[in-house]
């Protein structure tokens, strides 16, 4: 199909979420051996050329975002739908980032405060996910981040969240110790 | 200094106590606990007499830290053969794993944000295909199932149940069941309908229904013979049934 | 400004609805005179090239909209949102999935509206199934949730779904009750 191309970008522009290759496939009606090749092309075509949006690889899929030097200007549309996060909210959302599937009790102990007030929010928001329960007594639910999370962030999945020990590198008296494991990204 | 430490600027015991540390310029792994509970335990003070609320998990901090300097103040025992794990080692595991976590965190704040810092095109498709916009679908998980039943049964009078099932004998409710049923299986004899195990109100109700959907011209009733089955049939296209509805009010049998 | 093209182009990709030319003006900081030629360039480029969208003169605006062609194509993203619901179809779900075996009557008593249409489309959607007739005078039918329904959701059973207790424990203000418990609700 000559207008492949065309296509593809038309449903990445107007769909209100990143689309994956196996749905663009599915929506094309084509193999996405096919459409592989035309992301590529034009993810190097906005990379390459000056424009104020490019293509962005988003929460397993593709999708148009601004870029962001634009910022300070693009705020001038005074949207204001910012999200805005207190500390305590980033932290709860930082430790479920990786420790996922996180409970609510382990949270609380590595933060030491109660934050089932703050884990309300971030669902509210949508930040969070309930992904089923704990084999532990008690059964108690387990949270992880959302797609919205990913979206929220420009992180292409949790992969791509900054290890922690490139954390540590920052502090190089903790690489030294480095007591605890490393924590596997769900 | 510790005048102008506020409790609310911290996010926690763990948060406060890493501050505590930093500005006494001391070793994570090295904490002059003495000092650190008496100074932990002046800012606590302080922040009562100010009449503060303060959260049980800063005085449960305040117990830990008196706690780990009773046991630092212990002799060491020289005939125990197993090394002895320092009565802090605890805490500086959770600080330093707070201490990661606090950092993801403000790097958190500092990625571009959507809405903040990146911006996505408002191009509306619904704009287009009028007709088939999508009253404010939203995607959801087993959070938004559980709030929606939560939101639900907040506002619900504990087991106010039963008595409604028994209250729904109304003639509109009859003549949705009749429907229901003749939209499965086109033709149904009275019999069916008049279940053995119908209350004698019932029956009432099925019979004014059955009469009901008569006059609205959206059953027929056949006989062949006087004294045979008598059978209903739905007289008119089951994708009409809907229209039934809105009459529902005009009934006056409740 | 040598960017300004990229300015322009961002602002219009960003905004709620077409921008008219005194609009970018206020937006970039420029006189229009600047920015027509830029519209003027942008409008040549997108039209010359077969792109998925293009730059539209919309009511006295500018607005990138997806060519008219493509419009059989891109009503298929409006379509096939397994996950998207509407308010009311969340609570009948909810209803149902907590509740089960629910009958009709049950679910609008408690939702206080008629929900016979909501409960079709559920039922056409696979996510509910008919678990037979309950033994109460009318014999009305028995409601449950679909094997469907717990794989769109992730779940290994019903089991698997928060209870209420477990929820209402994130609620701040029940927490708030007993400030000074220090074992983590999970």
């Amino acid at each position: 199909m000559n207008n492949l191309r065309q296509l593809v970008e038309a449903f990445i522009f107007a769909s209100d979420g990143p689309l994956s290759l196996d749905r663009l496939s599915v929506l094309t009606e084509q193999p996405k051996a096919l459409i592989r090749p035309v992301i590529e092309q034009l993810l190097q075509d906005y990379a390459a050329s000056e424009r104020g949006f490019y293509l962005a690889e988003i929460a397993g899929g593709y999708q148009f975002r601004t870029v962001a030097e634009l910022a300070p200007w693009l705020r001038k549309l005074s949207k204001d739908r910012a999200t805005r996060f207190s500390k305590a909210a980033l932290e709860t959302l930082a430790i479920i980032a990786y420790r996922q599937p996180a409970t609510r009790a382990e949270i609380e102990y590595l933060r030491g405060v109660d934050s089932g007030g703050v884990m309300k929010t971030l669902l509210d928001k949508n930040l969070l996910r309930i992904l089923g329960k704990k084999d532990v007594p008690g059964r108690p639910m387990m949270y992880g981040t959302s797609r919205h999370f990913l979206e929220l962030f420009g992180l292409r999945d949790l992969n791509d969240l900054p290890t922690l020990k490139e954390f540590a590198a920052l502090d190089p008296e903790m690489i030294e110790a480095d007591p605890l494991d490393p924590e596997p990204v769900g | 200094m510790s005048i102008q430490i506020r409790v609310e600027n911290f996010s926690g015991p763990l948060d406060l106590l890493l501050h505590l540390i930093k500005s006494h310029e001391m070793d994570i792994y090295d904490i002059r606990i003495v000092e650190i509970t008496e100074q932990y335990l002046t800012i606590i003070e302080q922040m009562q007499q100010l009449d503060l609320d303060v959260a049980g998990e800063f005085l449960l901090m305040a117990a830990t830290l008196v706690h780990i300097k009773s046991r630092m103040l212990l002799p060491v025992s020289e005939d125990v053969g197993e090394e002895e794990e320092d009565p802090r080692a605890e805490l500086v595991k959770r600080l330093l794993e707070y201490q990661r976590y606090k950092d993801v965190a403000e790097l958190f704040q500092q990625l571009p944000q959507l809405e903040r810092d990146i911006f996505l095109g408002q191009f509306q498709l619904a704009d287009f295909f009028e007709g088939d916009s999508e009253e404010n679908e939203v995607a959801i998980g087993i959070y938004q199932l559980a709030d929606a039943f939560h939101q639900l049964m907040k506002d619900q009078p504990v087991e106010s149940f039963h008595e409604v099932v028994r209250e729904s004998l109304s003639v509109a409710t009859y003549i949705e069941r009749i429907v229901e049923k003749l939209t499965e299986k086109i033709r149904l004899s009275f019999r069916e309908f008049f279940s053995a195990e119908f209350s004698r109100n019932e029956l009432i109700v099925t019979f004014l229904a059955t009469l009901e959907l008569v006059k609205m011209r959206a059953v027929n009733i056949e006989q062949v013979d006087a004294f045979s089955e008598i059978w209903l049939a739905l007289s008119i296209p089951p994708d009409q049934l809907s229209q039934i509805s809105p009459e529902k009010d005009l009934l006056g049998y409740e």
